[in-house]
């Protein structure tokens, strides 16, 4: 039953934080533009009115966001406009300079003229210093053109606190929220159901079978660096998997691709072989780096494969082109083979080469699933509740999507805030 | 105490990040530490020579299985390390870029890693033959609708699926091949793509909160001395 | 070694060498060092041959190439990163001597110091090779994980799943103003490919089928009764998007071989133009 | 008599080995026995190592969506006018220029006034050089100005198109080489790109085919045929058949087409088709790969069927 509150409370927490961005948004500035200009007349158009600059709010300083009304003749009157210009000086009455590297088109309206923070730059633009904005509107000719008039002067200055972000926020602080909670639960003794996974159990059968047979097990962390989350989740399935290979006294081969990778993987063989008691079984040679060159690594691990012939092989982490090589290499060795990975490019032949394989989300879940920690099941419970929420919040984009174009554009826009 | 520190130290860079986004000051943290992390990493490269060599003079020097081979892997490597660490043959001053064309790096690259490589690549045309001779099977449901979806998309990339189906008529034209072949891509191909990626993301977000938390931590080994 | 490995050893080797001699005297007129390049052509198709031979079974060519290919690229990749890492983004902002040493403008900054943290790091790295101090290794792991971690939670939650979401929202009656009333849906009726029918089945399909993969992927509820349906038929998605994606990308795998095999025939043995 | 090319010997050659060593493995098959992977393995490198060899090429049949951009330049009245631009760059070019290609020479041979252009930078040189090189060695007859013409690069992307789907000479008061658009008599009568009676875009970038399609053709009604990267053609399919009347999707759509045209004239018979020659290892591959999907069927149900008896 607590169960059941908590989800619902999950559920509207969740939901806060995206109903929270229709108020944070703001309208972006549409300029419908249909026909094109029919004179090539080179009167001067009319220049462009209400120009205002601003400090651009939100951020770290050398900034402003100018903004004015269009020409009369962008779209309507003489239809000559096709560019503008946005021209600044730190002198209201002479070298004015052009901002940015192109002219903007026609029917621009907001131009946000960002310079350098960087005092050596030469676009070094200073906080707290007076400047002063022009807008030209220029006909195909460039030397046909039209000021306005100079506004300024204007300051930038930087903001600590960036207040478009605030959506964010709140979804930040509810995911740890909710995360809490179902620690909390589950410290407490909640029993938390989890589905079983095929991928996983075949762990456990895998490691008897290479003891069985008294072949080694080989053990592959993938290409990603330990700045991947993919290659992290399989670091807590290798500390795992190397407990219990301490405990069956199985040979484990876990040859590595990235340096760092490797003496995690180190330290993790090594403190997993002293918790089963068994720091003497191991060998510091099995945990070993190889080259960091994605061919040469497969060339290599597809050498020991075949050579070593391990009952079993793990995959997890991140993979690129190379999973397939790997995977049919080792079908051709006749190991079991179980993988994961985050790679969605390279699931199907994973699926199609390995005997199982954890799809995804699936591979993150792992350590919670092997460990069978009481806080880590909490935070995947967690998961399932936004999982959850995000199906009710894509039915009702779906609703809604069906009730109008505009409906739905709201609701879209609703996503695109969280920037 | 050795294994608290390591832990604060990832909650407070986690959450260093996490609040950068917040505040304009500190917003470009982000980037910085990523450049960070390249440098460390290369520290690194001295841990992953240092192993790859030992490994092979182990080799060696036990006289093990095929250590005649673990010589040219040796040989290779310093070879490789002095000719690009010097720019040996290097078109011009120690500001050339080591990868300039002619250098004896670049030669290297094209003449010996690139036909390495390419091949290597290149094996998986005839793996992709041998995994769908081996694993598409109608083995049960789930295997028959992966092996149906895979033939379909085969069929419609060669001229025998507008020879078998061409015949049908326009109004139906959906169950010609390649048609179909397009249909399957654009529609539960997409669907499919899309489930799987929300979840990683969802993964993600949850994943990287137990690591901030300490929750998962699995990563830092024991809390041995060693 | 035993008799009958010597020959094929010797004759591959004599088969090579002759091609050599024929590739050298055939590029004669294009380089001036042709017997240079001839070797460094021979040497590439004879790594291209050795790697291919694994299809066959493990042997010494195949070893050769491999471990010669470890410990080159290794060393590249080391040499790669110490002068676009070290010397292109630590040097300049540390050391101005250095800086010039290595011939690259200086960066002046004020922040500069800064820089001087992924450097204890990575000392503190390689103190992982003492005995008593090893355990201070962990600390810059701990922060390149805080790093990652703090970057992957606020950056997935910023962009990528919520996109993923609001592409979902889909009209289900095809696109707007595609829906021209349900008299003209049925008199138009039809299987057509680009017809208003599969369009709409389309976006059923698209909905439901991340709705149901969605649903396959819920970890704490047990797969049963309509929710087990649901989870089953996302499977069903799923499979269909393996083996799409598989079929699909075997053109371009075939392109690789196409490559390589238009390499050993035309730019060593020249036989196609 | 019977005259046979080198690359005709190769097919038939080729396709036997293949066809044998199936029919052999098949019987294998049928007895339940597992086939060595290796045997697959030679069965592609022969598969992919032979059409390159010999130049072996498969006719193709074009499916509808490429059928009916033939049909449509086939079936305009011989004077036509007909637009082709080249909005794609030397990365994406071995995709689609074959489709380029052909469709300059089927615009040609119907006597039709073809304008070409480009709205990518490194589309220019790309163009002369298909142009020069491809095209016009097989019409000595064409004339520039009265058969083709050649604007050339224009930059402004999207905005070269609004400007053009109103007033052509606006954008374009010269060719590439500088001459007056009004002095051209291809352009004569010719205001807008509504006077074209089929506009093609051949690209996969942006601008390209979709920007084309919602400034130009969609709004004017003007016939649209579009070219694409197989990566984008996907995309693409949304807008057939009432904003496009064909598509062309990566080397098998410029293959198809290539196989249409030349099927049905005699003349360019034998000319070069780069689309089909790198479709060849393509679909033999393939085959081959099927074949194999159905072997291993075969012999998974003949073991089940003996795993049941005993």
């Amino acid at each position: 039953m607590r169960i059941k509150y908590s989800f619902l409370l999950a559920l509207f927490l969740l939901l806060i934080p995206f109903s929270a961005l229709i108020f944070g948004q703001d309208g972006a500035a549409a300029s419908g533009e249909t026909e094109s200009a029919d004179s090539l007349a080179l009167t001067l158009p009319a220049p462009v009115t209400n120009l205002k600059a601003i400090n651009t709010p939100n951020d770290h300083g050398h900034s402003f966001t100018v903004t004015w009304d269009i020409s009369a003749d962008d779209g309507g009157g003489l239809k000559n406009v096709l560019f503008y210009r946005v021209m600044r000086s730190d002198n209201p009455d002479s070298s004015f300079k052009q901002r940015g590297e192109n002219k903007l088109p026609r029917g621009a309206s907001t131009y946000q003229d960002n310079g350098s923070k960087r005092k050596e730059s030469d676009d070094f633009s200073a906080d707290f210093t007076d400047f002063y904005y022009r807008i030209d509107a220029i006909t195909i000719d460039s030397n046909v053109f039209s000021s306005s008039g100079i506004y300024g002067p204007v300051q930038s200055k930087g903001e600590w606190y960036n207040t478009g972000r605030t959506p964010v926020l709140v979804a930040v602080i509810i995911f740890l929220i909710l995360t809490m909670i179902f620690v909390a639960l589950a410290k407490k003794g909640a029993d938390l159901y989890i589905r079983p996974l095929a991928g996983i159990e075949a762990v456990d059968d895998a490691i008897g079978r290479a003891t069985e047979m008294g072949k080694p097990i080989l053990y592959i962390l993938g290409l990603g660096g330990a700045d991947q989350i993919a290659t992290i989740a399989s670091f807590t399935i290798l500390s795992r998997v190397a407990k219990q290979v301490a405990e069956y006294q199985t040979k484990l081969i876990v040859p590595c691709y990235d340096p760092i990778v490797m003496t995690v993987a180190q330290d993790i063989v090594k403190s997993s072989f002293m918790d089963a008691g068994r720091v003497d079984d191991y060998k510091e040679e099995s945990v070993y780096f190889v080259t960091q060159s994605q061919f040469a690594y497969v060339a290599a691990v597809n050498g020991t494969m075949l050579r070593e012939l391990p009952a079993t092989n793990m995959y997890m982490g991140k993979f690129y082109a190379e999973s397939l090589i790997l995977a049919e290499t080792g079908a051709l060795a006749g190991s079991i083979q179980i993988s994961g990975t985050d790679e969605i490019a390279q699931i199907p032949f994973f699926v199609v080469a390995c005997d199982y394989t954890l799809i995804g989300e699936e591979l993150y879940a792992a350590s919670a699933y092997l460990g069978k920690e009481p806080i880590l099941l909490g935070s995947l419970k967690g998961q399932d509740m936004a999982k959850a929420a995000i199906i009710v919040l894509m039915i009702i984009g779906v609703v809604t999507a069906n009730i109008g174009g505009e409906t739905l554009e709201n609701f879209r826009e609703l996503f695109k805030v969280i920037n | 105490m050795r294994r608290n520190i390591p832990l604060a130290v990832t909650f407070v860079v986690g959450m260093l990040l996490i609040v950068s986004v917040f505040l304009p000051p500190i917003e470009t943290i982000g980037e910085d530490f990523g450049v960070f992390f390249s440098i460390i990493a290369v520290f690194a490269f001295f841990l992953g020579g240092g192993n790859l060599i030992k490994v092979h003079f182990g080799k060696i020097m036990k006289k093990s299985n095929d250590w005649e081979f673990s010589l040219v892997t040796v040989v290779g490597f310093f070879a490789m390390l002095i000719i690009g660490l010097f720019k040996i043959g290097a078109p011009g001053d120690i500001s050339t870029s080591v990868t300039a064309e002619g250098s004896y790096f670049q030669e290297m690259f094209v003449y010996l890693i690139n036909p390495l490589q390419s091949t290597m690549y290149a094996l998986l045309a005839f793996f992709v033959a041998s995994a769908s001779y081996r694993a598409f099977r109608a083995k049960n449901r789930e295997a028959t609708i992966l092996l149906v979806a895979a033939f379909i998309i085969l069929l419609g990339r060669t001229p025998l699926g507008m020879m078998l189906t061409g015949w049908i008529p326009e109004s139906f034209s959906i169950f010609q091949v390649p048609n179909l072949a397009v249909w399957i891509m654009n529609s539960p191909n997409l669907a499919g793509q899309r489930a799987i990626m929300i979840g990683i993301s969802l993964g993600v977000v949850a994943m990287s909160l137990r690591l901030i938390l300490g929750i998962e931590r699995t990563y830092l080994g024991g809390d041995d001395k060693g | 070694m035993r008799k009958s490995s010597l020959m094929v050893l010797a004759t591959v080797a004599t088969l090579f060498i002759v091609s050599w001699i024929f590739k050298g005297i055939a590029l004669e007129d294009i380089y001036e060092s042709n017997y240079l390049q001839g070797f460094l052509l021979t040497f590439s198709a004879f790594l291209t041959l050795s790697i291919m031979s694994f299809l066959y079974k493990d042997n010494p060519f195949y070893k050769f190439s491999e471990h010669l290919f470890v410990g080159v690229s290794a060393a590249y990749a080391m040499v790669v990163g110490f002068w676009t890492t070290i010397v292109g983004n630590l040097v300049p902002r540390l050391s101005e001597s250095l800086s010039n040493f290595f011939q690259i403008p200086y960066q002046e900054g004020t922040y500069n110091f800064f820089y001087y943290l992924p450097v204890i790091f990575g000392l503190m790295l390689l103190m992982r090779l003492s005995k008593k101090h090893g355990w201070m290794s962990r600390i810059p792991l701990a922060f390149i994980i805080g790093t990652t971690a703090g970057l992957n939670f606020i950056g997935y939650l910023r962009s990528d799943f919520t996109n993923q979401i609001a592409a979902t929202f889909i009209p289900l009656l095809g696109a707007a103003g595609e829906w021209k009333g349900i008299g003209d849906f049925f008199s138009n009726l039809s299987l057509s490919a680009g017809g208003q029918l599969v369009m709409m089945l389309s976006n059923w399909v698209i909905f439901l089928g991340v709705f149901c993969g969605l649903i396959y992927f819920f970890f704490s509820r047990e797969h049963t009764g309509l929710f087990g349906k649901a989870s089953r038929v996302g499977i069903w998605i799923l499979m269909i998007t393996f083996g799409a994606s598989f079929g699909y990308t075997v053109m371009g795998r075939i392109s690789l071989l196409v490559g390589r095999i238009t390499f050993l025939f035309k730019d060593w043995l020249g036989i196609i133009s | 008599m019977l005259l046979l090319t080198f690359s005709d010997i190769g097919l038939i050659v080729t396709l036997v080995i293949i066809a044998a060593g199936l029919g052999l493995i098949l019987k294998l098959a049928l007895k339940g026995k597992e086939i060595d992977r290796r045997i697959i393995f030679i069965f592609i490198f022969f598969s992919v190592a032979s059409p390159i060899i010999f130049q072996i090429k498969f006719s193709e049949k074009a499916t509808a969506v490429v059928k009916s951009i033939y049909d449509k330049i086939d079936n305009l009245p011989e004077g036509s006018k007909i637009l082709i631009s080249f909005d794609f760059d030397p990365a994406m070019a071995p995709e689609v220029q074959p489709m380029a290609i052909v469709l300059g020479r089927h615009a040609l041979i119907k006597g039709h006034e073809v304008v070409f252009m480009s709205l990518w930078t490194t589309g220019q040189s790309l163009l002369t050089e298909i142009i020069n090189e491809y095209i016009l060695p097989d019409f000595p007859e064409k004339q520039e100005f009265i058969d083709y013409v050649t604007l050339g690069f224009k930059a402004g992307n999207e905005g070269v198109l609004k400007v053009i789907a109103t007033d052509f000479k606006k954008m374009f008061p010269v060719d590439n080489n500088g001459r007056p658009l009004d002095s051209i008599p291809i352009f004569d009568g010719v205001k807008s790109c509504s006077d074209f009676d089929l506009v093609i875009s051949i690209g996969g970038g942006k601008p390209g085919p979709k920007e084309w399609i919602l400034f130009v053709t969609d709004p004017s009604n003007i016939p649209m045929a579009v070219g694409v990267a197989a990566v984008i053609a996907p995309q693409m399919y949304p807008y057939y058949p009432a904003q496009v009347l064909g598509i062309m999707g990566g080397v098998k759509g410029a293959a198809e087409y290539e196989s249409e045209f030349i099927g049905n004239y005699e003349r360019f018979k034998d000319m070069k088709t780069p689309g089909l020659l790198t479709m060849g290892p393509q679909t033999l591959a393939h085959t081959v790969i099927m074949a194999f999907i159905i072997i291993g069927n075969i012999i998974y149900f003949r073991k089940r069927k003996k795993e049941a008896k005993s």
